[in-house]
C-alpha cells in the first residue's frame, strides 16, 4: 500500500509525525492509519466492503483501551471516526436501491473533508504553540512598579446657584395662600328668574335647551343647563310648569301650566 | 562603566539586561553569574558597568541598591507612576440648598436642615459639602441630643468670592431680586438643573416634595 | 523609527520609556496619551517608534501586540531565561484544538467548533481558555437558539507575541486552501470542481458488483 502519491497537506500532526499512540490498523486488505484509510477509500484505492467489520470494531476497542490505559485523549475523536467508518462500511453493503442520499462515496468524502479541516486546526494548534510565548520564551517585566491613577472629585458651584438655591428653597417653604378663580355659572336664582319668564311668553311645549343663553360659552351651557334643570322642577313642584320625556335621555320638554290646573 | 551607548549591546550585555528585566526582585551579581550559567563575576560586573552607563540617559535606570541590581523608573519621571487626575463636578441641586441653608444659617443642625428645606437630606450630601472643603462640623449644640452643628469654612468664602458671610443677599435682596417668587417659577428653574447631576435619592425626595406643595 | 540609538531621548521618549515599564500591562497609544497628560497621539507614536527602533538590538524590546505595546525579553535570549521560569500554562490537547479553532475560526459557536472537531467540547474546555484570559464570549448568532460565539482576546495576541490575527501562522494558506470553510460549502466546491472523479464514484457504485472499487 503505498502513500507516497497522497495529496494530503494536512494529516493530523500525530499521525504525520507517525506518532506511536495513532490508532494503527491491521485489517484484511488494510494495514496503516485510520485517516489514511479514508480518504483512500474515497479515491476508491482500497474496498471497504473487503475489511472486516468485525476486525474494524475489535482493533478499535482494543485501542481505546489502551488510550485509557495511557491517558491519552484522543479516544473521542477516534471514536467518532471510527463510528463513521463502520456506517459508511454498512451503507455500502446495502444494494444501491436501498442505499441512503447521500451516498457513501458522499459521505467518504464529507468525512474526509472534516478530518482535513481536523488536521489543519491541528496543525495550527502545534504552530500557535511553538510560538514564542509570553512565560516560555519571552519574559515581561517581573517586577513592574505599577500605574496609579488617584481620581479626585473636585466639586464646582458658584455664589449665584447657592443664593438662587435658598431663594427657591424659601419661596418653597413659605406660607402659601389659595386662590380658587372665578368660574362662570348661572345660579339657581338666575335660572328660575329666566326660565319662568321665558314660559310666561308662551303655551307650547319647549325644550330645556331652548332655555340656555344662546352665546354662552361651554362651561357656561353645562352650569346654566344643570340650573334650568333644577329651576323647572322647582316651577313644577310650585303647579307653574310640566316635564314631559319621552324616554330616558330624549329630550326634556317643558310648558307653562294654567294658573289652577294641577301638575 | 565607560561604553559608549551608540554601539551595539554585546551578547552578555543583553543576557544581563533580559535577565535583570525580568527578575522578580534585584539580583546580586553572584545569582546573575549562576544564573546565566556560572560566568566570571568581573564580567557580570563589567556588563553592569555598561548598562548602568547606557542608561543613564533613559527614562529607566539600572541602579545598585545595596549590592542588588535592578531597573527602576528615572527618579525624575517617578510622578508619571502616581497620576492624580481631577474630575470637576457641578453639586448636586440638593447639595446646593443644604450648603445655601448652611451658609443663611450657620451653625446648624441636621434636622434643622430637614426642616427648613421641608425633605430628608442624605447623609451623603453633607459628606460632599464636607469634601469639598466648604462645611465643617461645628460642635454639638446643647439640647437634647446633642446633634452636630454645622458651618462654613473659610475655604467656602474663598471659592465663592465673599469677603464674609454677611456678603450673603438678605431675605428682602432675594425677593426683589426675584429669587423668592412662587414655587412655579422656582420649579422650572430647578428643573433646569442637569438631572444626573442631582443624586437620585435626593432626586426623589425633592420630586415627592415638590408635587405636594404643586397646585 | 529612524532615531539614532546614540542620541540622547528626549522628553516624551523617556517618558513613554518610564510608563511602559512601570506599567503592569500592555498599553495602547491612547492609554498611553491620557497617561502622560492628554498628548496627541501622534506625538506618542512617533515617541514608541523611536523606542523600538533603539531597542531592537538590545535584550529586550518593545512590541506592538494588538495595539497595545509592552517590554519584553528578546525571544533569542529564551534559553538564559527560561531555566527558572518555566512556568506557562500547560495546555491539554483538547483544549489547544479548540483555541486555535476559536483563532482561526473566530467568532465561532460552540456547535461549530465542535462540528469541526467531531467531538463534544466538554464546558471545562472553554473555561480554561477564558479563565486564561485568551478567549471570551462575544455576543451571539442571530440564528434560531441565539448561540453565544466566542472569540480570542488582546491577551491571547500578546501571549503568543501576534500583532493582529492577521499574523495567525498559515492563516492565509488555510483560507486560500479553504481549509477554514465550513464542511458543507467545501463539499459543495468538491462536488463542482471534481465532477469526473464523482461521476466515476457513482458509475462505480451503479455497477451491482462493486468489485473495481479494489485496489
Amino acid at each position: 500500500m503505498t502513500t507516497s502519491d497522497q495529496p494530503f497537506m494536512f494529516l493530523p500532526a500525530e499521525m504525520a509525525k507517525g506518532d506511536p499512540d495513532a490508532l494503527y490498523l491491521e485489517l484484511d486488505g488494510w494495514e496503516g492509519p485510520l485517516d489514511l484509510l479514508l480518504d483512500l477509500a474515497r479515491r476508491q484505492k482500497v474496498d471497504l466492503k473487503q475489511i472486516s467489520i468485525l476486525a474494524l470494531v475489535d482493533q478499535y476497542l482494543t485501542y481505546i483501551e489502551r488510550a485509557g490505559a495511557m491517558r491519552l485523549e484522543l479516544a473521542a475523536d477516534y471514536l467518532v471516526m471510527a463510528a463513521w467508518l463502520a456506517y459508511l462500511k454498512s451503507a455500502m453493503l446495502l444494494p444501491k436501491a436501498e442505499q441512503e442520499d447521500p451516498s457513501p462515496e458522499e459521505l467518504a468524502l464529507k468525512l474526509q473533508l472534516r478530518l482535513q479541516r481536523l488536521g489543519a486546526m491541528r496543525e495550527a494548534a502545534a504552530r500557535l504553540m511553538a510560538r514564542d510565548r509570553i512565560g516560555r520564551d519571552v519574559f515581561v517585566r517581573g517586577a513592574p512598579e505599577g500605574l496609579r491613577t488617584d481620581r479626585k472629585t473636585v466639586w464646582r458651584s458658584d455664589l449665584f446657584t447657592i443664593i438662587q438655591a435658598y431663594g427657591q428653597v424659601k419661596a418653597r417653604t413659605a406660607p402659601r395662600i389659595y386662590h380658587v378663580a372665578n368660574r362662570p355659572v348661572m345660579t339657581l336664582e338666575s335660572a328660575l328668574e329666566r326660565v319662568a319668564s321665558m314660559l310666561g311668553v308662551t303655551l307650547e311645549w319647549m325644550e330645556i335647551r331652548d332655555f340656555l343663553p344662546p352665546h354662552a360659552t361651554p362651561e357656561l351651557r353645562r352650569s346654566a343647563l344643570a340650573s334650568s334643570f333644577v329651576a323647572a322642577l322647582e316651577l313644577a313642584k310650585r303647579g307653574r310648569a310640566e316635564i314631559a320625556q319621552d324616554g330616558a335621555f330624549s329630550p326634556l320638554r317643558i310648558r307653562r301650566l294654567k294658573e289652577g290646573k294641577a301638575a | 562603566m565607560n561604553a559608549p551607548p551608540d554601539e551595539e549591546p554585546g551578547t552578555l550585555e543583553r543576557a544581563v539586561e533580559a535577565t535583570l528585566f525580568a527578575a522578580e526582585e534585584p539580583l546580586s551579581i553572584d545569582a546573575l553569574a549562576s544564573h546565566l550559567g556560572g560566568l566570571a563575576p568581573g564580567d557580570v560586573r563589567a556588563a553592569l558597568g555598561q548598562l548602568e552607563a547606557r542608561y543613564r540617559t533613559r527614562g529607566v535606570h539600572l541602579v545598585d541598591r545595596a549590592g542588588r541590581w535592578h531597573f527602576e523608573t528615572a527618579p525624575d519621571l517617578a510622578h508619571l507612576l502616581r497620576r492624580e487626575k481631577e474630575q470637576v463636578r457641578r453639586l448636586s441641586r440638593a447639595a446646593t440648598e443644604v450648603l445655601a441653608i448652611i451658609a443663611y444659617h450657620e451653625p446648624v443642625s441636621r434636622a434643622e436642615i430637614e426642616s427648613i428645606r421641608g425633605v430628608q437630606t442624605s447623609a451623603g450630601t453633607l459628606d460632599v459639602l464636607m469634601e469639598a472643603g466648604w462645611v465643617r462640623p461645628a460642635g454639638r449644640r446643647e439640647v437634647p441630643g446633642r446633634p452636630v452643628v454645622y458651618a462654613t469654612t473659610p475655604v467656602f468664602l474663598d471659592h465663592f468670592g465673599l469677603a464674609s458671610r454677611r456678603d450673603l443677599p438678605g431675605i428682602d435682596e432675594l425677593r426683589a431680586a426675584g429669587l423668592l417668587d412662587p414655587v412655579d417659577e422656582a420649579m422650572e428653574a430647578a428643573l433646569r438643573f442637569e438631572p444626573d447631576e442631582i443624586d437620585e435619592a435626593d432626586a426623589a425626595s425633592d420630586d415627592a416634595d415638590d408635587e405636594n406643595l404643586a397646585d
